[in-house]
């Protein structure tokens, strides 16, 4: 038996680390998305906003993110120790077919990573006019202590401050539709209301202009990238491979991710289509992502077709919520509040439906709590960076492009643009 | 010498050429420009915003030519640049002082 | 060992699932190919194509298609449902080395990618001036009755319209040579033949004019996408991961795999050289998906070397069709019939040469049986949506590219075009 | 026990497997960031070369390079051939917790595509000027001779020439900073002697003149693909998974893997703003990169803070010797010399620092024999092919960008250039 | 009949074709080129190693007009493309001999 | 004030403005520009079809110059940018009938 609890080990261990490497990628995917969505003048900058803030990201969260949010060593002190006998130890309390045991250290990279997935959602909405190192400096607080905090109250059933804990009221959260993707647009929303719309956006008499993105192929790379890996993010979220029963409940999260996928881009492609009379890529490739957000609160109890509804409304939801934000000057080049925030507060609350562990309360006092915490901490700290280094950049650098003023460098030096 | 410089539709560029060509011109130079005139630009849109491309995209060639080839290369362009509807361009006719082939230093008519 | 037959069924499942993953990332590849070999102003169409056509593979496979390739529930029905107990028993009946037994939610998964890969192929044939919309109807189709339905007489061993069966024929198709690739590609020409040309392709005097692609790095990373993509298609193919003769199996379809694509560029590369004079970087990335068409009908009896000359004359023959293709005037802008059909089928006839199982009279009538019903099916789709609505853009259309007509929107819409 | 020792087999080949294309997948890293990096006119022919020296790598490795390596058969004889008694035998002389019993197939694939790592790394330091025959000419010799001599000394324990031991000398280098990176890097850098700077690249009065790439978002693409199939590259070299302590000792790889990366990308990015006064993204990009190259040669015993550091300094390393190569006017125009043979040899050099096992000794040994091994015999076949057929491009090829010339066709032919 | 070329700065290009329009210019003629004056140019970096861009990014606008309209057109570049900082551009004024509308073949005042 | 155009070689670029300070010219626009000439295009190949690129770049130099030194411009121009190989390009001069300086308002000599 002994054999067989280490290959179970090992079999969790290795899905956690294939899980945890699609999430990694998904660091890519929003480089590129984010890359094809704004102007060239803007890409260098972006894409080192993207590069850095996955490494500080990694950084921040291995030096006190994870032991702020699941008590651990700081500097994951002892995480490279590994004793045999307690590994079987906790297998057999566990059984074969309870709860996970798996390497720590591949838990630690499954989880890494989702950090570096919520501060991505910050940097695209911000994207074209902010400084880069006040950025990164906010990406420090963030990874290391916002999110942390946040996530333990969540994913560790912690309480909230002392006050009351989420998990006894019913909140249940699977991957991160709040956890991750609403914080993330929590602190993106807190961000885009003290930095102002890019000059130009919003014309004088209320008119929205159009400032589209520079390389659509990019920007559907990024979101073929960000559809693979969420099969990490996801699937990886069952948290157990290893007996029949949780591997089933794994291959019922990839098809429903997938299938939330697909919906959400019909829904938003053919919404897009009977509104604009066009139809229009980034909109599609936005309701892909909403049908992803929205079934990541929970993949594993819907049925097929419960999870293409799902994701189908998330395409659609996404489409009015883009236009919306324009309509209240919330200027998101990317539109990632939208796609994480309203997306993922729908996917939070739909949760109940198909999952009778969840409550409605549980949903809605969870997504306040987050919601809550994630932007009065983050508007506290972009006050703060305000205040002390600026967070917008000059007006004539960004009239400039920001890749001259702070990478001192063009995206695509040799081409000559309109 | 006379500078005969015609704006017309990028895709009718090919046929310009040949025309030139067959009334014997042997030098072109031709830039990418954008035209804004009578015949109106597109509507794109861009995430539920609407935006109009005014300029379109045009070709501006330019042929030195001597006094006398002047009425021939109008004609030319005519010819092969119209196709009747709105946006066909302009020609602009405008004299040389002076014309120099740089790799021998020939000057007028033998420059060309 | 009811342990054990866990764990089997758990990597078993979790083999589908990544080699899935995998094999939805080739979706990736196939829009980067596209996107590449197209002209600037027909690359957001042909991306929204993509992303589309994905997302209604996904959704019709779903709907109705697994369930006449495969006798499944409608909206699969009921595939959520996990019984411990009859997993277990099934696990018992196949024996340890026998049939797979795994989640039939990662047999849905790993299949569906499969559709979408055989939908991928046709976009690649008619673009730059095939409606977006009719596009989509016909995929609907398509993904939904005529790829199911010749599935089901090939991996499902159905009889052909209860007339004759394949496989008692001695037919064989590992991966989908043919039942994936050839049917994609028959599909695309009937389309092809319909639509007719791109204007300025064949000159008054039988001249074939160049149009070059817009991007070709897009191109190559496209191709290496596939590249990997492949691994789990072939690999994944062999059922089942879960004993030591089957691993191997496994390992040794990766190893075909690859070293047919490598074969496949070489030869290519090497024909290209001496026919044209220069070293034509498209035909090699032609070449490298032909050797990975020609393994496909079968990567695992084949040895090294096999593998590698299978591949190699993969490589030859699709530079020669695609020559040959354009004497004839099928225009084809990224060369998916002669990669897909023409080496689809090459593949089909080399398989009784290493596989004893199948049989060459086998191959041929399965191979006309693919074809033909693919080809005559989607004839008369596209005549009915011909006559509907219409496949063909405007000419005017056309001649500003199909983007700002359908899309209403540029893929780079602030660089220069020449 | 059997089925337990066939799950063990099943797992471990499954393992390499998916570690192997993750590997494959740094090809497609290798040419993003070639062809982001190089000026618009050398593309097509940068990605060429990219998409050939890997088919390349994969036949002559195939034909004689692992045979050479491992003493396995020319053509690779016999891999396919499974024999279960054999499997389970040699299961039960290692042991359940011993040496790793797995598919040789899945063993070849996994080496396989290290090679053609090496050789991606000689095409970035060469680009802009070589002439594409000459230089897979060398890439036929080096994947076929000199790289696999190299490792049949190191990885597979044969005496050097048959004069000394590197294993008995206590050298180590468990995936490669020294047998894959620095040998490639020692390859290039004979080459690049060889071949002299691009012209333009310094000026009379020994200024460095500035040279940019043309497609940063395609640098930072391909340094995500190689960050992410560094899991498998590092990973991978664990070389078994299947009991619970390696699957820690994996899980430890990933994250010392991952955390070097960050730690080289932040500290090549400070140091970059602080000597230049710009966050240089290229600088940033070679910075991951070379935290992944330092942390190679031992990614499992170094604890995380120690792998952040390794890695950090790795970064700051290679914006120096970025720096100090131009003054030598070794015009290396990715920077692949620093990345991976400066860094390589620190890599090298940190190892007996976590690792007891190895020696300084060791290791300065087997640094100067590979690099000696490479660097001679690397010369010795460029002048040969210089001899014969030249190795760099005429002046006006040069000029006009060796894609005409070679390839025939342009990367962006519709672009405008400036 | 005169071409007016001017030499302005890209972002006021708008400005300027509204202000044209506004005294009746119903055409012009745009391209991109890049200029070299007492402007100075920036400095970028790549990988440590400085470089200057010397060309700045400027827009030349082309009208074609009736003689009378000569000094209204000039009045009405200057207002629209001066801001004052250096860099602003010229305008030149010569004279065309003739011009013509390809698509009718009229000449003269007609034809613009 | 004369204008003084010359089409070059694009490579030739840093030359003609270097040669043009020497002799006291501040001011220069440069555009891109496709030439078809006597200097033939290349062939380029897509998968196996012929193609040829018949326009070539060049670069076209524009300068405002007094009627004095328009001489000396030329020559300037000639000297940089001859290479003596078919393709060198040409140089026109016309008259000018104004120039003002936008931001200033400066007309003639001044302006430039
Ligand atoms: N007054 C003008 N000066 C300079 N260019 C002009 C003028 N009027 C028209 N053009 C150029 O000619 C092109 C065609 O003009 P337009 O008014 O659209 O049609 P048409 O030539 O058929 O009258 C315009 O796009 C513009 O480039
Ligand atoms: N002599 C000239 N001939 C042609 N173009 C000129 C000349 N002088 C200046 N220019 C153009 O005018 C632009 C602005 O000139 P500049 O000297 O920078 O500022 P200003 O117009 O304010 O004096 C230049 O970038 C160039 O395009
Ligand atoms: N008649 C012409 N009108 C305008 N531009 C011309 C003329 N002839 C030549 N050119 C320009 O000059 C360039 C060089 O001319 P070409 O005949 O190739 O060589 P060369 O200047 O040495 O005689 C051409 O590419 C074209 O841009």
């Amino acid at each position: 038996m002994n054999e067989i609890y280490e290959l179970q080990y090992a079999l969790d261990t290795f899905y956690f680390l294939v899980c945890g490497a699609l999430v990694m990628w998904m660091a890519a995917g929003f480089s590129m998305l984010e890359a094809g969505l704004v102007r060239s003048k803007n890409t260098t900058e972006i894409l080192t906003k993207n590069v850095a803030l996955f490494a500080v990201s990694c950084f921040m969260y291995l030096i006190c993110g994870y032991a702020i949010m699941y008590d651990g060593g700081i500097g994951l002190m002892g995480i490279e120790a590994f004793d045999q006998a307690e590994v079987l130890a906790a297998s057999e309390e566990a059984g074969f077919s309870g709860d996970s045991v798996y390497s720590s250290a591949s838990d630690f990279f499954f989880q890494v990573v989702f950090v570096a997935t919520a501060m991505s959602i910050v940097s695209g909405a911000v994207a074209e006019r902010m400084k880069l190192w006040s950025f990164l400096a906010f990406a420090v607080v963030m990874t290391g202590v916002i999110y942390p905090l946040e996530g333990s109250w969540t994913w560790n059933g912690k309480d909230v401050f002392g006050l009351y804990n989420l998990g006894e009221l019913g909140f249940s959260d699977f991957a991160g539709s709040g956890i991750v993707h609403m914080a993330g647009a929590a602190a993106a929303l807190a961000g885009v209301l003290l930095l102002g719309a890019r000059k130009g956006k919003y014309g004088p008499n209320g008119q929205v202009n159009a400032i589209p993105g520079a390389n659509l192929p990019l920007a559907t790379l990024g979101t073929f990238i960000l559809w693979m890996g969420w099969f990490g993010f996801n699937g990886g979220s069952v948290l157990k491979l290893g007996d029949a029963s949780n591997a089933h409940s794994v291959a019922m999260v990839f098809l429903n991710t997938n299938a939330a996928a697909a919906g959400g881009l019909i829904g938003a492609l053919l919404l897009a289509r009977i509104w604009f009379g066009k139809a229009d890529l980034t909109m599609a490739l936005n309701g892909a992502l909403a049908g992803l957000v929205a079934i990541t609160a929970e993949p594993s109890t819907p049925t097929a077709l419960q999870a293409s509804a799902i994701g189908l409304i998330g395409g659609v939801i996404v489409v009015c919520s883009i236009m919306g934000l324009e309509k209240l000057k919330i200027d998101d080049p990317v539109g990632a509040i939208s796609v994480h925030g309203v997306v993922g507060l729908f996917g939070l609350l739909v949760v109940p439906l198909t999952n009778d562990a969840s409550t409605f309360l549980g949903q809605i006092v969870g997504a306040l709590t987050i919601f809550g915490w994630v932007f009065i901490a983050s508007t506290v700290v972009w006050l703060v960076i305000k205040v002390v280094a600026g967070i917008r950049v000059s007006e004539e650098d960004e009239f400039n492009g920001v890749d001259i003023a702070e990478c001192g460098m063009e995206a695509y030096p040799e081409f000559t643009n309109k | 010498m006379k500078l005969v410089t015609a704006i017309i539709k990028p895709f009718k560029l090919d046929d310009v050429r040949e025309s030139l060509s067959d009334i014997g011109v042997n030098g072109v130079t031709v830039t990418e420009v954008k035209g804004f005139g009578r015949q109106k630009g597109h509507t794109e849109l861009y995430r539920g915003a609407e935006y109009v491309v005014d300029f379109l995209p045009k070709v501006k060639v330019e042929v030195a030519v001597d006094d006398s080839l002047v009425d021939a290369v109008t004609e030319a362009v005519i010819s092969a640049a119209s196709t009747g509807k709105i946006g066909d361009g302009k020609i602009f006719v405008s004299s040389l002082e002076e014309v120099v082939r740089i790799r021998t230093g020939e000057t007028g008519v033998e420059a060309v």
